[in-house]
């Protein structure tokens, strides 16, 4: 163990832009090396005012007001002003890049405005429910800073995407950058939060990214690492948690992992295979033996402990007797079983493969041939746009982009996303679409819970796909650590709370 | 009556090579103009040093190597100026005989297969007698078919060599060093069976050597090399008797005889040939010649008749010397 | 009976042909060998990663399939993917380094430079390719392996040729007469098969290893074929707990390239005739 | 000798103009579309429509091959699609690292298989050669992660004499100086406390990655060896009585390598590739990595890049390997 | 009476190999007075070179020497350990020639390096004085520019030259006896001439023994003192030069002269072939070739005889004149 720098074995972020990434290692880094207007904290995840001291909202649900904190100051010691942040909201939208998907359809640039220094004024095109819950997305950044480093109209995008111009409790150490390799960063005193509930706080970051999971363990094991990544294998964990310098904090996130089925194309138009193969998958022996129990077992798209979810929805069961019976169903209805099926996984996620062949395995015990494609993420995105390119089957996780209903059912199941991957079983049912229509609109969240749930009642009922688990999330700590606090939107990574011995 | 092979004015040059940036190498002028006529039957010795482009010339003669300049006739015909391939369909009565017979010979194929395929290249059925035939011809027995060169000694190498090329029956051939690295008494034995089946099989060879001795007893005319060039041309016993050329006397004088050490004869020949890479003007020999003159280092003299022998000297030596 | 005298002094030679005759039997028959050949395909969740015992000899990986099973169960495809690429890479890449080492212009310079081409060719990257073109399969897998393998036979083949070219025995077979694809075909490539060998029996091994980072990067052998490669890299997740996983279908790699070069070695000693003679 | 270099310098171009259109129509076969890793994780169709507009990617195929030739030309590889940092900037930071721990595999392989490769040819048949022979193979043969892992295990957990991964310790800052190269920098800023990390960090990749080459050269050096031996001058060598080691290790070996040295062009390009394994492994911040990720992500601009950095590498190296035959062989410097 | 500077008595040597032990040399016998040049001479394969390789102790790692004694001026040199030889006997005191020049030197060091490592490490004294006596070597044996040919590397001589390079290199450490191997088969007869001519001042000059070996008889009448014959690693017959050319007394030397051009008009060849070491008859192995052949021969191995002062043959024939 180095003293006094905390070693981070999970991957920085691709580039340090944080309008131009939206991803998991980008949350590693964006969360605490800038702040936004809310954020949210804890578990079950609340959304907490942060540069905002609070907002107001229209009853019509158009327009927005946030009124700012005082005395923010950025790294280089300049004030946060709303200037800041409608600037650093226009260039979201101007950027196009994955943040601004949340907000392309319903806010045009010039609808952000600042009637004065600590006022933020936004105008929505249309009402949109999961608006507040996307404004932790943006990052606010230094705008004189960012302008002063612009070139050919690229707002910035190449001198942000290696340096930094955040206001976080972090800052990035300049030339310390290799990219997917390593980055450091150090505490930032000024932080608008201050430290004082903070009384040893880690002084110095130090990103190392370790490719291989033997490496990170073993680093773990050896002091050399403080903090993996929350994906550790669930076979690891016994041996982290015997040693003497380091744990494993496991916390129930938001992340459903799916297996997703082509409803537009044959053999999955039929309802009955699908159900035959909603039967077929051995959750249990996959959550408690693969897993070792670090899951919850999530019968629906919504993670269980959010708003939208319903709780007394009935779930598929394994029962391969069943299952037969849907065979049988849908046999009758032309399916021919000696037709090849094809999952696709992806072969650097060693989960998506085992529960590839688990499920292979069962089926081939009722006569359905399975075949096991190995892609990758970046393929099988692309082949997802369209129900021809798309495959039978595929296998990933929806993560916590922002904690919203709308973040699960409404993008997966509603048919004006097909085209993207979270949409890609191309499902379709008018009574689903309009639904969640509805839902989008409103913006008190006792109004659309119900139809939420209603939504998903009936994407359940029409079996659109497979729905396996919420995820437990399993990050290795150096025992010299405490004070971790984990919230599903981040899965954990903000580091101010965090407290180092030595 | 026309000679069976004649050369004339041939020049080769070789291993020459543009090279696209970078140092040029010029090319090697192995054989420079040299005229030969080989009469039906005869046996025309061809002797030089090492490097002096015997090899080149025989080769040439052949067809595998294309000539720079000149004309070569076989029976009075034209037969130059053709691409390799070509060339040695035209001259296809003329064979070779490798200077290292082993070295010519496919390691990995029995000296049986050798001899059928050279028969099935040129589409001649009934092989395996025509096999047993020519093996028989060169003294071997039926059971070296089965062997592979590398078990075989250098004279039995030499017989093979020899049957592969009987067997298409040519009608000249050109014997290049055939008795080099052999020990006399297995010379001997090689020298007969060639002269046997001169006699046999009608044929005519050009004898490419450097041991004097040999061609002393083998041939019926001599042509001196020096770099390239043939210095003196004329039947073997005058040659042998009285040399014209300062370098054919010096050659005869350096071969070891039995008679043992000659310490009152003339000093050795001093200094060696120089590279064929670059050749001084005028008479190649001159550097190295006692009775040069700046005649001889200015002009490089043609080959001439003078009493009944062809020099290419601006000094040759008295006949009286001899 | 010389030969195989001289054969069966050559130790690891011999070593070599044991491995292989034994890897060609688990190919052959290892369905009927392997203790549990349903484990193929089957996953036993409920002995997931058990160390080696008397009932699974290698110990069972992480879908509890018993791995001693399964590395039998691989010989076949390493077997298949083996020969096949380097079968296919010496049809290409032989008669063009023939035919470049050969003849002398343009054709040749031609292939000499296409060569060079395939040769700096990333082979992920081209695998990678391919694996899309025709779908990620063993077969798109070894046909990328392929395309970046030949030019190691054609650069040797037309070195030794052109070597070779200048020999007197060639000089004595164009005085006869024969023509270009005899003396390429018959007494060319015989006397250049030593380094042949040795190259193919390089190949062998090198392209067993290669299947399996190809594997692991999804664009060779998919789950669950009880492929060896796939497996070592699956079981990376594991390490360093569950060593047997790793280690034993890594040994038999090991084992199958050992055997296939040390073969290879033997093998070029004894197909020339010139070293038939004593040493 | 200049004009040597500068001649086998431009015929290698065609080479490398070749080995980008090939590169370039093979990743373009690839279906992954690019504009899609742009656009992020969760963008929508029209989204990725513009960013596909925006990068030209809807132009004809010889329109892109044509622009992208236009910005090699300048050094400039274009942004990667999937970070959108400068891909130009990426290698370059990342390249010595890989060059660095290459050079320290081939270091090793031929400091210890050059000898191995002598004392197996003079025990010809005998139990050393046996061993050698054997080992040589296994060198070849064994799985670079697992043998990375292994020696972690024991060099790093067990005894505790190594560092497990990275290429410094945390709490060194690289000297960041003029090269690029972290040895080679950080001693030209007297940092010996920075060399000496530096290079215990080095010790376990650069042995995982020998292994593999160091088997290639002792087998190459062996032949050269046994090769050698039957030359005519050794005889001769032996018969004037010169001293045993001197003659084997200065006299016969330096006949020997050549043909090693030739081999160490091939062997570069095997090597690196190895370097992607070792470099995940030991989390070694080259372009091994970078190169596995633009696999991943379908990254045509970082792929096209790293093609063409392999073969400008491939071809330095064989330009080096010439220079260093030439060394060896008075014959070849002059041009025979 | 001076000890010879060599002299081998009963030397057999074999080498094992896949078909069984070959008998590659059988009681061989000679010696070299110093000051002298002795001729071996024989066909291809007769074992020459494994003699001066038995001499120098440099025989492959499957050969072994069954008998026989080598007296290196009165030393046994049989008795020498490998490290003694290297330092003592090889290349300081025993000098040598090889067979083809054009290969017996590395080519990839200058002529300096090689020929200087062969002083270093057998004469006294240092670097500087070592060239200086080389240069004068060189100088002797006439080779043009000797200053600059220790820069040089082997390519850049012609294969005279390199013969007269190797002739100093065997003479630089002062030795005893010089061994010789066909020096001058692989050159042209121009320049063996001039070779010939340099070894025989330098013999005289330096009153060292040589061992010359070679298969040209001509050569041997040119050169040598004494001339011993061997045949299939047999010593046949030894003796002065001219008395053995003139009145050659063993069936094979005389056939053997009978070949040579100089003696024949016709090319009469020795019939049938040396036979195999592998499966060499006992006693006479020319027994199966010779004319005068009797039963006897092929029982036992012949005694030498001594028909003559100085002259010495292995054959039966004389066995029973000197009995009668
Ligand atoms: N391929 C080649 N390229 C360049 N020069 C060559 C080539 N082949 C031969 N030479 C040169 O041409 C000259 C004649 O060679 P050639 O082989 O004809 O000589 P030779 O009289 O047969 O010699 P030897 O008695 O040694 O066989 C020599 O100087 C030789 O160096
Ligand atoms: N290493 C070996 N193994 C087996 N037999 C050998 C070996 N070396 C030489 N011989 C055999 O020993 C015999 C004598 O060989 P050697 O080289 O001494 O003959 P040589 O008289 O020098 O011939 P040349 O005149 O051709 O040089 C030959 O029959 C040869 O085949
Ligand atoms: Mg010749
Ligand atoms: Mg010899
Ligand atoms: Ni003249």
């Amino acid at each position: 163990a180095t003293p006094g720098v905390l070693v981070r074995s999970d991957s920085p972020p691709a580039n340090l832009d944080p309008h131009q990434l939206f991803d998991v290692p980008m949350m590693g880094y964006a969360l605490n090396a800038y702040d936004g207007l809310y954020r949210y904290e804890n578990n079950p995840p609340e959304l907490q005012p942060w540069l905002a001291e609070g907002h107001t909202a229209s009853a019509d649900g158009l327009e927005w007001e946030f009124r700012l904190r005082p005395e923010v100051r950025f790294h280089d010691g300049a004030p946060l002003t709303a200037e800041d942040v409608v600037y650093s909201f226009r260039r979201v939208l101007a950027l196009g890049k994955a943040p601004a998907s949340a907000f392309l359809g319903i806010l045009k640039p010039e609808n952000v405005t600042a009637p004065d220094a600590r006022t933020v004024r936004f105008r929505l095109e249309r009402a949109y429910g999961p608006f507040l819950a996307a404004i932790p997305i943006v990052a606010i950044v230094n705008s004189r800073l960012v302008r002063a480093n612009e070139k050919d109209g690229d707002h910035g995008a190449a001198w942000l995407a290696g340096n930094e111009a955040g206001s976080g409790a972090y800052a990035f150490v300049p030339g310390s950058l290799t990219t997917l390799e390593r980055l450091d960063m150090a505490r930032f005193e000024g932080h608008f939060l201050g430290w004082s509930d903070n009384p040893s706080p880690v002084p110095r970051i130090a990103v190392r990214a370790a490719k291989e999971t033997s490496t990170g363990v073993l680093g773990l094991l050896n002091g050399s690492i403080d903090w993996t990544d929350s994906y550790l294998p669930t076979d690891q964990v016994e041996q982290i948690q015997g040693s003497r310098v380091a744990q494993v904090a496991k916390d129930v996130s938001m992340r459903t992992f799916i297996i997703r089925m082509n409803n537009a194309r044959a053999p999955f138009t039929s309802l009955n295979l699908r159900k035959a193969m909603a039967h077929a998958f051995n959750y249990d022996g996959f959550i408690q033996e693969i897993l070792k129990g670090y899951a919850d077992r999530n019968a629906g798209p919504i993670p269980n402990q959010l708003w939208g979810a319903p709780k007394d929805a009935p779930g598929y069961a394994y029962d391969l007797d069943k299952a037969r019976h849907f065979l049988k169903l849908a046999q009758a209805e032309g399916f021919n079983p000696r037709q090849q099926i094809r999952i696709h996984i992806q072969s650097q996620l060693e989960q998506t493969n085992q529960a590839a062949q688990l499920f292979q395995s069962d089926l081939q015990s009722i006569g359905v041939n399975l075949r096991i494609v190995a892609d990758t993420w970046a393929n099988i995105v692309s082949a997802t746009a369209k129900p021809e390119t798309s495959p039978d089957m595929w296998i990933h996780w929806v993560s916590t982009y922002f904690v919203d209903p709308e973040n699960w059912v409404g993008q997966m199941y509603d048919s004006r996303f097909h085209g993207t991957w979270k949409a890609s079983s191309f499902y379709r049912n008018e009574k689903v679409d309009a639904l969640l229509q509805r839902a989008r609109g409103l913006v008190a969240q006792a109004e659309r819970a119900p139809l939420y749930e209603e939504a998903t009642r009936q994407v359940m009922a029409d079996c659109a796909d497979i729905w396996v688990y919420n995820t437990v999330e399993l990050r290795g700590l150096a025992r010299r650590l405490s004070g971790y606090r984990f919230c599903p939107a981040g899965g954990g990574a903000e580091m101010r709370w965090l407290q180092m011995k030595g | 009556m026309t000679p069976i092979l004649e050369v004339q004015d041939l020049s080769v040059s070789l291993g020459g090579r543009r090279r696209w940036l970078g140092r040029s190498i010029p090319p090697v002028q192995a054989v420079r103009g040299v005229s030969l006529a080989v009469a039906p039957g005869e046996v025309l010795g061809i002797v030089g040093e090492s490097g002096c482009g015997k090899t080149t010339l025989g080769r040439t003669i052949l067809g595998l190597q294309r000539e720079s300049g000149g004309e070569i006739l076989l029976d009075g015909k034209r037969v130059s100026g053709l691409a390799p391939q070509a060339a040695r369909r035209v001259r296809n009565s003329i064979h070779y005989v490798h200077q290292d017979a082993g070295a010519a010979l496919d390691p990995w194929w029995s000296i049986g297969r050798t001899l059928e395929e050279a028969l099935a290249i040129q589409g001649i059925g009934d092989r395996p007698a025509r096999v047993a035939e020519v093996l028989a011809a060169v003294g071997l027995d039926a059971g070296a078919a089965r062997r592979y060169p590398h078990e075989l000694s250098g004279g039995q190498l030499r017989r093979v060599a020899l049957a592969r090329i009987l067997a298409l029956r040519p009608r000249v051939v050109i014997l290049d060093e055939p008795t080099s690295g052999l020990d006399m008494s297995v010379q001997a034995m090689v020298l007969t069976l060639l002269r046997d089946l001169r006699v046999r099989y009608g044929l005519t060879y050009l004898f490419i050597s450097h041991d004097l001795s040999v061609v002393r007893r083998f041939c019926d005319r001599v042509a001196i090399m020096y770099l390239g060039r043939v210095v003196e041309l004329a039947p073997t016993a005058e040659v042998f008797a009285a040399p014209r050329h300062p370098y054919t006397r010096s050659l005869l004088e350096a071969a070891p005889r039995l008679t043992g050490r000659r310490a009152a004869e003339a000093a050795p020949l001093a200094g060696e040939p120089p590279s064929a890479a670059r050749l001084p003007p005028g008479c190649a020999f001159a550097p190295r010649c006692a009775r040069s003159s700046a005649a001889c280092r200015a002009e490089d003299p043609a080959l001439a008749l003078r009493d009944g022998a062809e020099v290419a000297c601006h000094h040759p030596l008295e006949r009286a010397m001899a | 009976m010389l030969v195989l005298r001289k054969f069966l002094r050559d130790i690891p030679a011999v070593i070599g042909a044991v491995i292989i005759l034994f890897v060609v039997i688990l190919a052959l028959f290892g369905p009927w060998i392997a203790p549990y050949p349903e484990d193929a395909s089957a996953s036993h969740l409920l002995r997931r990663l058990k160390p080696p015992s008397a009932a699974y000899p290698f110990g069972t990986d992480n879908l509890g399939r018993d791995i001693l099973s399964r590395v039998i169960l691989g010989a076949r495809g390493a077997l298949k993917v083996a020969l096949v690429v380097v079968g296919l890479a010496m049809a290409i890449g032989v008669p063009l380094g023939l035919l470049a080492g050969y003849e002398r212009g343009v054709l040749a310079e031609a292939i000499m430079r296409v060569t060079d081409v395939f040769l700096a060719l990333p082979q992920l990257i081209l695998a990678l390719a391919l694996a899309q073109l025709l779908g990620p399969s063993v077969e798109s897998a070894m046909l990328a392996l392929t395309l970046t393998y030949w030019p190691f036979f054609t650069r040797i083949v037309h070195a030794e040729t052109q070597r070779l070219r200048n020999a007197l025995f060639i000089d004595a077979l164009q005085g006869i007469g024969a023509g270009t694809p005899r003396i390429l075909l018959l007494h060319i490539l015989p006397n250049i098969l030593s380094p042949i060998i040795v190259r193919a029996t390089i190949g062998l091994g090198f392209t067993i290893l290669v299947a399996a980072v190809l594997g692991f990067l999804g664009m060779g052998a998919t789950p669950p074929d009880p492929d060896w490669g796939l497996a070592v890299a699956q079981s990376r997740t594991y390490l360093p707990n569950a060593w047997w996983f790793a280690t034993f279908p890594g040994l038999a790699i090991l084992i199958a390239v050992l055997g296939f070069n040390l073969l290879g070695d033997g093998l070029r000693d004894l197909v020339d005739p010139r070293l038939r003679r004593s040493r | 000798m200049a004009g040597f270099i500068a001649r086998r310098v431009l015929l290698v171009l065609p080479s490398l103009l070749g080995l980008l259109v090939v590169t370039f129509l093979l990743i373009r076969t690839v279906p992954a579309d690019p504009a899609v890793a742009l656009a992020g994780d969760n963008a929508t169709p029209e989204q990725i429509e513009a960013i596909r507009r925006q990068y030209g990617l809807d132009q004809p195929l010889l329109v892109q091959f044509g622009r992208y030739l236009a910005g090699v030309a300048r050094l400039d590889f274009g942004a990667s699609q999937f970070s959108g940092r400068p891909v130009a900037a990426d290698i370059a930071q990342r390249l010595p690292a890989t060059l660095e721990l290459t050079f320290a595999a081939l270091l090793i392989g031929a400091g210890l298989g050059i000898p191995l490769g002598v004392v197996a040819a003079m025990n010809h048949n005998r139990w050393p050669d046996f061993l050698l022979r054997i080992l040589s193979v296994g060198g070849i043969a064994i799985a670079a992660f697992w043998l990375a892992i292994m020696l972690q295990l024991l060099f790093a957990m067990q005894l505790g004499w190594l560092p497990l991964r990275g290429q410094l310790s945390v709490g060194l800052t690289p000297p960041g100086g003029p090269t690029g190269f972290l040895l080679l920098d950080s001693l030209l800023h007297g940092r010996l406390d920075i060399l000496g990390d530096a290079l215990r960090h080095l010790v376990l990749p650069a042995v995982t990655l020998s292994v593999g080459g160091l088997a290639t050269i002792a087998r190459f050096t062996r032949a050269g060896v046994l090769d050698t031996l039957q030359k005519d001058f050794v005889l001769y060598e032996r018969a004037v009585g010169f001293p045993r080691r001197r003659m084997v290790w200065i006299y016969v070996l330096r006949n020997s390598v050549v043909a090693t040295v030739s081999q160490i062009g091939l062997l570069f390009g095997s090597l690196i590739a190895g370097a992607v394994v070792v470099e995940a492994i030991y989390d070694w911040p080259g372009i091994g990595s970078y190169t596995v990720q633009a696999i991943l992500t379908a990254d045509a601009k970082v792929m096209l890049a790293v093609t063409l950095l392999v073969g400008v590498i491939y071809a330095a190296v064989n330009i080096l390997t010439d220079l260093a035959l030439a060394l060896i062989d008075p014959r070849i410097r002059e041009g025979r | 009476m001076t000890v010879p500077a060599l002299a081998i008595t009963g030397l057999r040597v074999g080498i094992r190999s896949d078909e069984g032990m070959a008998r590659i040399l059988d009681h061989i016998a000679f010696s070299i007075a110093p000051g002298c040049i002795l001729g071996v001479v024989g066909e291809s394969g007769c074992g020459k070179s494994t003699l001066i390789r038995t001499i120098l102790g440099i025989l492959p790692p499957a050969a072994e020497i069954v008998a026989g004694s080598i007296l290196f001026e009165g030393e046994d040199l049989r008795a020498f350990s490998e490290a003694e030889l290297n330092r003592a006997v090889r290349g300081s005191r025993i000098g040598f020639v090889p067979q083809d020049p054009y290969l017996a030197l590395n080519p990839l060091f200058t002529i300096g390096a090689q020929l200087l490592e062969v002083m270093r490490w057998h004469a006294p004294g240092e670097r500087r004085s070592h060239s200086t006596r080389l240069v004068e070597l060189l100088r002797r044996v006439q080779l043009p520019d000797p200053e600059a040919a220790l820069a040089r590397y082997p390519h850049q001589f012609s294969g005279g030259q390199r013969q007269r390079l190797l002739i100093a290199a065997a003479l630089a450490c002062s030795p005893r006896l010089v061994i010789a191997d066909e020096p001058t088969t692989a050159l042209d007869v121009t320049t063996q001439q001039q070779i010939l001519r340099l070894l025989r001042e330098l013999v005289d000059e330096l009153g060292i023994a040589m061992l010359f070996v070679t298969h040209d008889l001509g050569v041997v009448a040119e050169l040598c003192d004494e001339v011993s014959v061997i045949y299939a690693g047999q010593t046949v017959e030894s003796g002065p030069t001219a008395a053995m050319l003139d009145r050659p007394l063993h069936p094979y030397t005389r056939a053997l002269l009978a070949c040579h051009p100089d003696r024949s008009e016709g090319f009469t060849g020795i019939p049938g072939a040396v036979p195999s070491p592998l499966r060499a008859p006992p006693g006479c192995r020319f027994a199966p070739r010779c004319a005068g052949a009797r039963p006897a021969c092929t029982g036992r191995s012949p005694a030498p005889q001594w028909p003559e002062p100085g002259r010495s043959v292995d054959c039966i024939l004389y066995e029973a004149k000197a009995a009668a």
